[in-house]
C-alpha cells in the first residue's frame, strides 16, 4: 500500500511533522511557504471571508477573484487554509487550543496587536512553552519607527535600494515587482528555522522579531561599507555616491569618476556586460578574450582585436578610451542575439549574460532540462498552472506540490472537525457567527 | 423587453441585508434584472446556515441559495471612494435601488436618496429598517425577534403557559420584505405613468403591526388585549374561545389537526355536521352527539350573530352554551384521537368541513397536492455537482411566470460581465480595484 | 569566545566558497554560534578581497571592507587544494565538520576529491552543500559568472526601469541576497533532520532557481494569461499617488528624496491635509484611485513642487504622523544615521586590524532567546590558521611547518600582485 | 392640490372577502386604486359579524375587525345568485383593470366568470385568484383559513417550543402577514407588465404554496440535507442571548376594559377576580462579541458576566439555560421598557414584547411616525386603523374610512356603468343590488 500524501510529508521531508500556524498578511507569506515547501504542516488562518491579500493581482485569466490571484497562489502553495477570527470571544479561544499543537507560529500584524489580543508571546509560551513566534513587521517590534506605516516602496527606499536604482534624470527607482516583502519573509523562514534548531535540542521556543527594513539593507552589498570607507573623501569631491546611472555604472575614482555601461541593446532585447569586469584578474581577461575572439569570428573585433586585456585597469582607463573600447563592442552587440550570447558565456566563460524577460525565463530549456517547474492542478479552474519549484534540490528530501494553494477555509472540515472534533453544529455556529 | 419576464425590462441594484433579501428575490424571480452588491469578500447572509451537506462554507450556504436565487453578484465596497463612483456609474443603469443599512448611513457616504435623485431623476429607492426613517427608535438595533416583538406578533405567539414566542423562520423579516416588494413596485407603476421615481420608507416594526388580524380593532373597540392563546389561534382576553364546534388545534392518532368550525354557514351546514356525526356513529363514538338537541347547538355555535344576540341578551345561556361546546369537543376530539391526520383531512374535507393538518417540513415536501401542482423545483448548482429541490413560486402569472433560471450566484460571480463588459472597465483597473478591496 | 547559549551552538561548517553566496550562507551561521572553517589561498583569493572599499583606497588582500563583511565570526584557513597535500586537511576537516559547503564553480571540487560522493563516502552524515548560479545539472550548468549577471537572467532586471527606457540594474548583485538565506534554512532543517535520523543529505542550489521564488507572480502571470511582466518606474497599481518625490536639499552634492505611497481614501484625505490641500479632497479630478491614476502625472508634478521645498526626513515624520506611508529614500549616509536602524542595532563596528574599525551588518531578525553574537571581525587571510590547525585538526608545530614548506599552507607571500578594482 | 396617488386610475372589481382577499385590495386601495367590493345582503362577508363591535352596536357595518382591513374601498351589493347579477358583473369588470377572488377554483367559472371568459372580453386584464390549494391536484378544492394554512404549509412545525403541542403563530400570518404581499407583487408586476406591452394575464396564488415560500430555508435544508427542521422556541442557532425574558409584572389589562353589564355577566367565568397582573416580557438578542460586551455593560457587570461559561458564543450556547436565568433574574426587576432603553443605549438589540395597548398607547415611536390613523365612522363614531408600513416620498398613501355595505352603489352603477337612476331603483327593488 502506498503511503499518503501526508505520510510522505512527514517522512521524506525536513519538516514533515512539524506546523506552522501562518497568521501573516503578504508582509510575511513567503515565510510560511518557505517552511510548507520543506514539508511543514502550514495553516494559513485567513479572516473570514479570505485573506485581504486574495485581492492582489495578477488574477487566473484576469478574472479578479479572491480564489483566482496568482499572487496569493504563488505565495501559498503547499499550504492548508482554515479560516478563523482571533478578535472574536469564541476565535481566541480556538486559537489558544491551535496553539497546543503548533510549533511556530508567524505573524505580520502590528507591533503591539497580538498582545492587545492577549496572544503575544509570552502568553503563547504559557500555553505551549516549545512554541516559535516570529513576527515580521516592517521595522521590527519596537524602536522610533516601529509604528510608521509602509509599503513595499516605502521599505525599498527605506532600506536604501532605491536611492541607488535608476537614472539621473529621473527618481529613484522601485522594482516593478515588489520585492521588500519577500526579503522579509525569507529572513523570517531563517529566524524561525535558526529558532527551530535550537528549540529541537533544548525544548525552549523563542520570539524572533524581524525587521523588513533590516533584510532590504542586507541586499545592499557594499554600499554601507563604501560609505564607511570612501563616503566623506567622495563627499568632498561633490561625487554622489551611489549614483543612479541608468544603464551605466559609474565607478568612484580617487581622479574622475568612470562612466561604463552595464545594460546593452542587442539584436532581439537586452543583455548586461561591463568593461569594469574585463580586466585585471586572470579570469576577467579571459572573458574579454573570448568576447573578442567572438567578435572576431563575426568580423567584428575590429582594433580590439589585439588589445591587451592585461593592462585594462578601470582605475586609470581614460573615459575616451573607455568610451571607444564600448563603441566597438556595443556594435556588435546589436548583431547579436540573447540566446547566441548566453551560450557563448556557458561554453567560453565571457562575463555576460542575457537580460531575461519573464517569457525567456518560462522558456529557458536549461530550467526545463533540470526539471524546475511544478505542473499543478487546480480542480476548480479545471486547469492546471505552472509553478517554479524546489529552492534547492534534496534527493533524500525531495520537493513536492502537497497541497495547490487552498481555498478559503479549505481545512476547516479538517482542523476543526476532524482534529479538534468540532461537531458539525457548532462548525455551522462558529460560521454564523462569523468566527470561521 | 423580454415577453416571458415580467419584469425583464427592470434592474434592480440590491443593497439589502436580511431584511430585505426576500424583496429581491421575489422581484428577481419575477424577471428583474437584480444586481446583488456585496461586499467584497461576500455578503454576511452567505454565512448564514443551514449549509450545503452541513459544510459550513460561504458558498454552500442553503439560507443564501434560497433568498438569491436569478440574482447576478457583484463584488463592491461603499466605503471606498471608487467603490461609490463605479456604484453611481451603475446607478445610472437602475431603476430600483433596495437597502437595508442603518438610517443615515448613505446620505454619510454621499449617497443618500437627493444625491442619487440628481444622477438617476427617475430612481425608486427603497430603504428597509427596523423602525422606519424617523422617529425616536430610528437608530434602535433589531433582529428578527426584536421586530416581532415590538411589531406585537410575538406577544400572542406560543401558549400561555409559555413565554411568547417568536415565530419560525424570521418572519419579521419577511413582513418587511412583503412589504418592500410591494411598495417597490406600486412606485414603479408610478414611474410607469409618469417617469418620476421616488424615496421609500419602509419599517418591519409597522409591517409586523400591519399583519395582527383583529388585534387592534379588539384594543380600539372594546380594549381587550388579544393575547396568546397556544392552539394555533388568538383570543382577545376576556373573550372566549367560543365560536364554533372542533374551532381550532386537537391531537390525532399520529399529529395534529386544526379545524375551522363544522356547522356553521360556511363550515357544511348540518350536512357537514350529519356526515361526521354518522362517521364516528359508525365506529360507536359519538356519544351523546347522536341526539338532535347537540345538532341544534352545533348550528347555533356556528352563527356569530346568535351567539353576540346571546351574550347581551342572555349571560347564563351563554355560559352555558360555552360549556356544552366543550362538551362537543371532547366527544370530537376523542373520536380524532383514533384517526391519522391524513385520514382526517381527506376524509371531512369534502363534506366542506375546513379542517388542516399541521405538517412537518417533510411532510410538506412530500405532499402529493404540491407534488401534483409541480411546486416543486430542481435547480442546477454545477459547483456542488448537485441538483438541489427548491420550493417553487408563490403565485403563478399566465403570461409571465416567475421561475427560478438560475441558482443563487457564487461571490462576484458577474463581476465580469458586468464591470468589464457593461461598464466598460479594463482587466488592469479591475485588478487594482480588487487589490484596493474596492471590488 | 563564543557565548554559551546560541543556536547554534556546537555544529561545525567548513567552508569551501567564494564571492557573495557562499560565504553569507555561513557568515549567518556563524553569527548564531556555528564553528565555521574557511578555506582560502593566497594564490586565488576569494575575489572580494579584491574588490573596493579599501581602506584608505589602497588595494591589498586583507583591505577589503567587501572582503571582511561577509565573513563575520569565522576562522580563516590558507592552503592551496592544488597541492597535493592539501585536499588532505580539507578531508580532515570535513571528519570533523557536520556541514560542508562547497561554493565553487561545478566540478572544481571534484578534483580535490572534495565533491559530495567522496567527502559522503569518508563521512557518511555530512551534510554537503553545494551552490552555483545555475545548479549542478542542466545543459547550461557550467555558466559562471558575476550575481550582476545572473540578476539580468533572472529577470529581475528586465522589470526595473521605466516602461519607455532600458532595463536597469540594482546596484547590487541582486540575486546573492536571495539565493543564501534559502540555503541556510535548508541547512538549518537538514542539520535538525540529522539529529533525529542519524542521516546526513546533499543540498544542491541553483541560485537562479532559489532567486526565481521572489519573481513567482510574475511567473505564474506569464505562465496563465502569457502577459510578460515589464516596467512600470515606481507606479503601483492600485495607489496613487505612489512615488518618490524630490526634497530640499542641504548638500549639493546629495539628493534627497522621499517616497510616499497613497492607497485608501483614509490616507488620501490625510495626504491632501498634511500638504495643505484640502481643497482637492473634494476635487473630482483626484476622487478616488480611478480619479488620481487616470491624472497621475499632474498629481505627481503638484506634488513635487510641495515637497520641493521641505527636506525628506520632515516630510516623512509630518505624513507618518497623519497616517500616510512615507519614508525616505535612504543614502547609505541616511542608514547610518537613521534612527531605527540605531535601535536595531544593525550596523555593528568591530575593530579590524587592518581596516581598522568598520561596520559589519547583524541579522534582520532578532532572536528572544539566543541572539546572535558580532564580535569577531572578518579574518584576515589565514588569520585562524594555528587556531585551527592545533585546536581542531591537532597538527602539531612540526606538521604545521611542514607544510608551510611545503606550500601547502599559503601566505601572503604567495599572493598575486594588482589586485583589481570594481 | 389634490395628492398624487401611485395607483390613480387604477380600478379594481373586488370579488374577494374573509381575510386574505380584501387586504390585497385595501393595499391597492391606500395607494390609491379605486377598490369596487362586490358584495351582497345574500352572502354577506362574514368577516362583517366578527368581532370586536363596541358595545351596544352590531351591524353588517360595526365590525371592527372588517373595518381595519377595508378602507379605502367602495361597496357595492350585487347579487351573483342572478344572472342580471352577474351581467352587470361582467360590465364592471370590463371597465376594470383588475379583477381579484379568492375563491375554491369551482366558484369563478360557475358564476360564467372563468378567468378565460374574461380574459377573452378583455385581454388587458389583470386577474388574480387566490384558492387555498391551487386549481388542479387530489385536494383543489379544499378550503382553509390563514392560521390552518400555517400549520399545512409548514410554519406552524417550525413555531413554538420544542415537545409542546404546535401553537402556530397566533394570528392568521398567511392572510395578514404573507399572501397578500405576495399576491400585490405578482399583480404589480403584471401592472408593470401591461404598460409596456398593453397585455394583461391571469394570476394564481394557491395560498398554500406561497405561504411555503416563506420558510427561508427550512425546505432546503430537508431536500439537501435530510433535515426535518423542528420548533427553537425563541432560540437562535447562532446568538445567545436571543429570546423572551419575563419582566416586572404589572397590573393593568382589564381595567380599561369595555363591557357591557350584560357582557361582564356572561363573561365572568374569564374575568376572575382583580387586580390582574399582566405579564410584561422583552426580547432580546445578542449575536456578535461587541453585543455582548454591551450587554454586560448594560446589566452593570455582575460577577456572572466574567464567568468563563459565558466568555465566548459556544459557550454561552452550551450553558444558555443558565445564562438565560441570570438574565431573567435581572430583568424581572424592571419593566420591559427599561431593559429595552437600557440595552439599545449600549448598542443591543431589544424590544419589548409589546401587545396591542403598548402599540397604540405607549409606543412613542409609532405615534411620532403616526402610524395608527383614527377615521370618523357613520356608525361607530372614532375608529382606529392600521396605517401603512412604507413611506413614499412623491405619492404617500392615505387611509380612508371602510365603506358602509353598498353605500357605493349609486356612484358606481351610476357614474361608473351610467345607469340611470330609474334603472338602479329598478335592480334595487327587484332584489339584484342586494
Amino acid at each position: 500500500m502506498g503511503l499518503s500524501m501526508a505520510d510522505q510529508q512527514v517522512q521524506n521531508s525536513l519538516l514533515g511533522g512539524f506546523r506552522v500556524l501562518d497568521l501573516t498578511d503578504e508582509k510575511g507569506f513567503l515565510c510560511g511557504k518557505t517552511l510548507a515547501d520543506l514539508g511543514a504542516d502550514v495553516i494559513k488562518v485567513e479572516k473570514p471571508g479570505g485573506d485581504q491579500a486574495r485581492n492582489i493581482g495578477p488574477f487566473y485569466k484576469d478574472i479578479p477573484n479572491r480564489e483566482k490571484s496568482l499572487y496569493w497562489f504563488a505565495c501559498n502553495l503547499n499550504k492548508r487554509s482554515i479560516t478563523l477570527d482571533m478578535e472574536t470571544a469564541d476565535g481566541h479561544e480556538i486559537f489558544k487550543t491551535l496553539i497546543n499543537t503548533a510549533d511556530f507560529v508567524i505573524e505580520s500584524f502590528d507591533p503591539g496587536y497580538m498582545d492587545e489580543l492577549g496572544l503575544g508571546y509570552s502568553e503563547l509560551e504559557k500555553i505551549n512553552p516549545r512554541v516559535i513566534m516570529t513576527s515580521i513587521t516592517p521595522f521590527g517590534q519596537t524602536g522610533p519607527y516601529k509604528d510608521h506605516k509602509a509599503s513595499d516602496m516605502i521599505l525599498w527606499s527605506m532600506g536604501g535600494v532605491q536611492y541607488s536604482t535608476g537614472e539621473p534624470d529621473f527618481p529613484p527607482l522601485q522594482m516593478s515587482l515588489p520585492q521588500s516583502y519577500f526579503h522579509g519573509g525569507l529572513h523570517a523562514a531563517m529566524g524561525s528555522m535558526m529558532a527551530h534548531y535550537h528549540r529541537q535540542r533544548t525544548g525552549e521556543g523563542q520570539h524572533v522579531d524581524v525587521s523588513i527594513q533590516q533584510a532590504v539593507m542586507l541586499t545592499l552589498m557594499i554600499a554601507a561599507e563604501v560609505w564607511e570607507l570612501y563616503g566623506q573623501a567622495l563627499k568632498d569631491m561633490a561625487v554622489i555616491l551611489p549614483a543612479r546611472g541608468g544603464a551605466f555604472r559609474i565607478i568612484p575614482r580617487i581622479s574622475s569618476p568612470l562612466k561604463t555601461r552595464m545594460i546593452w541593446p542587442c539584436k532581439d532585447g537586452y543583455i548586461i556586460w561591463s568593461l569594469a569586469v574585463s580586466g585585471g584578474s586572470a579570469g576577467n581577461i579571459a572573458s574579454s578574450r573570448a568576447l573578442i575572439n567572438m567578435m572576431d569570428r563575426n568580423g567584428m573585433a575590429g582594433r580590439l582585436k589585439d588589445y591587451d586585456w592585461a593592462k585594462m585597469d578601470t582605475l586609470t582607463i581614460t573615459q575616451e578610451e573607455a568610451d571607444d573600447i564600448e563603441s566597438i563592442v556595443g556594435k556588435f552587440f546589436l548583431a547579436v542575439a540573447k540566446a547566441e550570447i548566453l551560450k557563448e558565456a556557458v561554453k567560453t566563460k565571457v562575463f555576460i549574460a542575457p537580460v531575461f524577460t519573464v517569457k525567456d525565463i518560462c522558456e529557458y530549456p536549461h530550467l526545463e532540462a533540470r526539471g524546475f517547474w511544478a505542473d499543478v492542478a487546480h480542480p476548480e479552474l479545471e486547469d492546471i498552472i505552472t509553478y517554479p519549484g524546489a529552492f534547492v534540490t534534496i534527493d533524500e528530501a525531495p520537493w513536492k506540490v502537497y497541497h495547490r494553494p487552498p481555498l478559503i477555509g479549505e481545512h476547516n472540515p479538517d482542523i476543526y472537525g476532524k482534529e479538534l472534533g468540532f461537531l458539525k453544529d457548532r462548525m455551522v455556529l462558529l460560521k454564523q457567527a462569523n468566527v470561521i | 423587453m423580454d415577453s416571458e419576464k415580467a419584469l425583464g425590462d427592470i434592474r434592480i441594484l440590491d443593497l439589502a441585508g436580511p431584511m430585505g433579501l426576500y424583496c429581491t428575490k421575489l422581484l428577481a424571480d419575477l424577471g428583474a434584472d437584480v444586481i446583488k452588491i456585496e461586499k467584497p469578500g461576500g455578503d454576511p447572509s452567505r454565512w448564514m446556515g443551514p449549509f450545503f451537506h452541513d459544510d459550513p462554507h460561504p458558498e454552500k450556504s442553503l439560507y443564501w441559495f434560497n433568498l438569491n436565487t436569478n440574482k447576478r453578484s457583484i463584488t463592491l465596497n461603499l466605503e471606498t471612494v471608487d467603490g461609490r463612483k463605479i456604484f453611481k456609474k451603475l446607478l445610472k443603469t437602475a431603476d430600483l435601488l433596495i437597502e437595508t443599512f442603518p438610517p443615515g448611513y448613505l446620505e454619510k457616504k454621499g449617497l443618500g436618496y437627493s444625491m442619487m435623485k440628481e444622477i438617476n431623476p427617475g430612481l425608486i429607492m427603497t430603504s428597509i429598517t427596523p423602525f422606519g426613517q424617523t422617529g425616536p427608535y430610528k437608530n434602535y438595533r433589531a433582529y428578527d425577534i426584536v421586530g416581532v416583538a415590538m411589531g406585537g406578533l410575538m406577544f400572542f405567539g406560543g401558549s400561555p403557559e409559555d413565554p411568547p414566542n417568536q415565530p419560525g423562520a424570521s418572519q419579521g423579516y419577511h413582513a418587511a420584505g412583503l412589504s418592500a416588494s410591494e411598495a417597490s413596485l406600486i412606485a414603479l407603476h408610478h414611474k410607469d405613468m409618469t417617469g418620476e421615481g421616488q424615496y421609500i420608507d419602509v419599517s418591519m416594526q409597522e409591517s409586523v403591526a400591519n399583519c395582527l388580524m383583529w388585534t387592534m380593532p379588539f384594543y380600539d373597540l372594546r380594549k381587550a388585549i388579544t393575547t396568546r392563546d397556544g392552539r394555533c389561534v388568538t383570543s382577545p382576553r376576556p373573550f372566549p374561545r367560543i365560536s364554533m364546534a372542533w374551532y381550532d388545534l386537537f391531537p390525532c392518532k399520529d399529529g395534529w389537526v386544526v379545524g375551522h368550525g363544522v356547522a356553521g354557514a360556511f363550515s357544511g351546514g348540518l350536512e357537514a355536521w350529519d356526515k361526521l356525526i354518522d362517521w364516528m356513529d359508525s365506529e360507536d363514538m359519538a356519544g351523546d352527539l347522536v341526539e338532535d338537541e347537540w345538532r341544534v347547538l352545533a348550528e347555533q355555535l356556528g352563527d356569530a350573530a346568535y351567539l353576540h344576540t346571546l351574550m347581551v341578551s342572555d349571560p347564563e345561556g351563554f355560559t352555558n352554551m360555552v360549556a356544552k361546546k366543550d362538551h362537543i369537543d371532547r366527544i370530537i376530539g376523542n373520536f380524532l384521537m383514533t384517526k391519522t391526520k391524513l385520514e382526517i383531512y381527506d376524509t371531512v374535507q369534502p363534506w366542506r368541513i375546513p379542517t388542516t393538518v399541521i405538517q412537518t417540513i417533510k411532510d410538506v415536501v412530500k405532499d402529493p397536492q404540491l407534488e401534483a401542482r409541480q411546486f416543486f423545483v430542481e435547480v442546477e448548482h454545477p459547483e456542488l455537482n448537485a441538483t438541489v429541490t427548491y420550493p417553487g413560486m408563490p403565485y403563478r402569472l399566465s403570461e409571465t411566470p416567475a421561475k427560478i433560471r438560475r441558482r443563487a450566484p457564487l461571490i462576484g460571480e458577474h463581476n465580469q460581465e458586468i464591470y468589464e463588459s457593461e461598464l466598460g472597465l479594463s482587466p488592469t483597473e479591475l485588478a487594482g480595484f480588487k487589490a484596493g478591496g474596492v471590488i | 569566545m563564543k557565548k554559551a547559549n546560541q543556536a547554534l551552538n556546537g555544529i561545525k561548517v567548513v567552508e569551501l566558497a567564494y564571492a557573495g553566496v557562499g560565504p553569507q550562507i555561513t557568515r549567518e551561521l556563524a553569527e548564531h554560534g556555528a564553528t565555521v572553517v574557511r578555506i582560502e589561498s593566497h594564490r586565488a583569493p576569494d575575489p572580494l578581497r579584491m574588490m573596493s572599499p579599501f581602506k584608505n583606497f589602497e588595494s591589498g588582500l586583507n583591505r577589503s571592507a567587501f572582503g571582511a563583511c561577509y565573513n563575520t565570526q569565522k576562522y580563516s584557513i590558507s592552503i592551496d587544494l592544488n597541492m597535493t597535500k592539501g585536499p588532505a586537511i580539507a578531508k580532515q576537516l570535513v571528519l570533523w565538520a557536520d556541514v560542508f559547503l562547497d561554493g565553487m564553480t561545478p566540478g572544481t571540487t571534484t578534483k580535490w576529491g572534495l565533491d559530495h560522493e567522496s567527502i559522503s563516502a569518508i563521512k557518511p552524515d555530512i551534510i554537503y552543500a553545494g551552490t552555483s548560479q545555475l545548479g549542478r545539472t542542466g545543459p547550461d550548468s557550467a555558466f559562471s559568472g558575476w550575481g550582476y549577471l545572473l540578476m539580468a537572467m533572472s529577470g529581475f532586471t528586465n522589470i526595473t526601469g521605466r516602461p519607455e527606457r532600458t532595463p536597469l540594474n540594482v546596484v547590487a548583485s541582486y540575486t546573492d541576497y536571495i539565493a543564501p538565506w534559502y540555503m541556510v534554512i535548508a541547512l538549518l532543517g537538514a542539520l535538525d533532520y540529522r539529529n533525529r535520523t542519524g542521516r546526513g543529505m546533499v543540498i544542491n542550489q541553483s541560485q537562479l532557481e532559489s532567486s526565481l521564488q521572489f519573481l513567482s507572480p510574475a511567473l505564474l502571470d506569464y505562465n496563465v494569461n502569457g502577459r510578460v511582466m515589464s516596467r512600470n518606474a515606481n507606479r503601483h497599481p492600485y495607489a496613487a499617488p505612489h512615488g518618490v518625490f524630490p526634497c530640499r536639499s542641504s548638500e549639493t552634492s546629495t539628493e534627497q528624496w522621499v517616497a510616499i505611497a497613497v492607497f485608501s481614501d483614509e490616507e488620501w484625505q490625510a495626504f491632501c491635509r498634511v500638504i495643505d490641500k484640502p481643497g482637492w479632497i473634494e476635487d473630482p479630478k483626484f476622487a478616488g484611485v480611478l480619479g488620481r491614476k487616470e491624472n497621475e502625472e499632474e498629481l505627481e508634478e503638484l506634488i513635487a513642487k510641495w515637497t520641493e521645498e521641505l527636506p525628506a526626513e520632515q516630510i516623512m515624520s509630518m505624513m507618518q504622523n497623519a497616517g500616510v506611508a512615507a519614508g525616505m529614500v535612504q543614502s547609505p549616509e541616511d542608514l547610518f544615521n537613521d534612527p531605527q536602524v540605531k535601535h536595531r542595532n544593525h550596523f555593528r563596528p568591530l575593530e579590524h586590524q587592518v581596516i581598522g574599525r568598520h561596520s559589519y551588518n547583524a541579522p534582520a531578525y532578532k532572536l528572544s532567546k539566543t541572539p546572535c553574537d558580532i564580535s569577531k571581525p572578518g579574518p584576515c587571510l589565514g588569520e585562524d590558521n594555528e587556531f585551527v590547525f592545533k585546536e581542531i585538526l591537532n597538527m602539531t608545530d612540526d606538521d604545521i611547518e611542514e607544510f608551510l614548506v611545503a606550500g601547502v599552507i599559503t601566505t601572503e607571500m604567495d599572493a598575486p600582485t594588482a589586485p583589481s578594482v570594481f | 392640490m389634490k395628492k398624487k396617488k401611485a395607483l390613480d386610475k387604477i380600478r379594481v372589481a373586488d370579488f374577494t372577502w374573509w381575510g386574505v382577499g380584501p387586504y390585497v385590495t385595501k393595499l391597492l386601495g391606500s395607494m390609491g386604486a379605486e377598490v369596487i367590493r362586490i358584495e351582497s345582503m345574500e352572502r354577506i362577508d362574514p368577516i362583517r359579524f366578527a368581532p370586536p363591535m363596541k358595545p351596544g352596536q352590531f351591524s353588517v357595518n360595526t365590525s371592527g375587525y372588517w373595518n381595519n382591513f377595508n378602507p379605502n374601498k367602495l361597496s357595492i351589493t350585487l347579487n351573483l345568485a342572478r344572472e342580471k347579477g352577474i351581467e352587470i358583473a361582467k360590465k364592471l369588470i370590463m371597465r376594470s383593470d383588475i379583477v381579484a377572488d379568492n375563491f375554491t377554483p369551482r366558484v369563478m367559472p360557475k358564476l360564467g366568470l372563468g378567468y378565460e371568459k374574461i380574459l377573452e372580453m378583455k385581454p388587458s386584464l389583470i386577474l388574480l385568484s387566490m384558492p387555498v390549494m391551487g386549481r388542479g391536484g387530489p385536494r383543489s378544492n379544499f378550503s382553509a383559513f390563514g392560521h390552518q394554512i400555517a400549520g399545512l404549509a409548514g410554519l406552524n412545525a417550525i413555531s413554538g417550543f420544542p415537545g409542546r403541542p404546535p401553537s402556530g403563530t397566533g394570528n392568521a400570518l398567511s392572510d395578514f402577514g404573507i399572501n397578500p404581499y405576495q399576491a400585490s407583487t405578482a399583480l404589480l408586476a403584471a401592472l408593470h407588465y401591461r404598460n409596456k406591452t398593453g397585455k394583461g394575464q391571469f394570476i394564481e396564488l394557491a395560498q398554500y404554496e406561497a405561504t411555503t415560500c416563506v420558510l427561508e430555508a427550512a425546505i432546503l435544508d430537508y431536500t439537501v440535507n435530510k433535515r426535518i427542521q423542528g420548533p427553537m422556541g425563541n432560540r437562535h442557532l447562532h446568538a445567545a442571548p436571543h429570546g423572551a425574558y419575563r419582566c416586572k409584572d404589572e397590573e393593568r389589562w382589564t381595567l380599561n376594559i369595555r363591557l357591557t353589564e350584560q357582557e361582564k355577566k356572561a363573561l365572568s367565568p374569564y374575568l376572575g377576580d382583580p387586580p390582574w397582573a399582566e405579564e410584561r416580557w422583552c426580547a432580546i438578542a445578542v449575536f456578535t462579541d461587541e453585543e455582548w460586551r454591551g450587554f454586560c455593560g448594560a446589566v452593570g457587570n455582575p460577577s456572572w458576566t466574567e464567568d468563563r461559561k459565558f466568555s465566548t458564543l459556544s459557550k454561552r450556547k452550551e450553558n444558555e439555560d443558565e445564562l438565560d436565568a441570570h438574565i431573567e433574574a435581572w430583568s424581572r426587576e424592571r419593566t420591559p421598557e427599561e431593559v429595552m432603553h437600557l440595552l439599545q443605549k449600549n448598542g443591543v438589540a431589544a424590544g419589548v414584547i409589546q401587545n396591542s395597548e403598548d402599540l397604540m398607547e405607549k409606543d412613542t415611536h409609532l405615534k411620532e411616525r403616526e402610524f395608527y390613523q383614527v377615521r370618523e365612522h357613520p356608525e361607530m363614531g372614532p375608529v382606529t386603523y392600521d396605517g401603512l408600513q412604507f413611506k413614499f416620498s412623491e405619492t404617500p398613501g392615505e387611509i380612508e374610512r371602510a365603506p358602509l355595505m353598498g353605500e357605493h352603489n349609486e356612484y358606481v352603477y351610476g357614474k361608473i356603468l351610467g345607469m340611470p337612476e330609474e334603472e338602479i331603483n329598478q335592480y334595487t327593488v327587484d332584489g339584484i343590488f342586494m
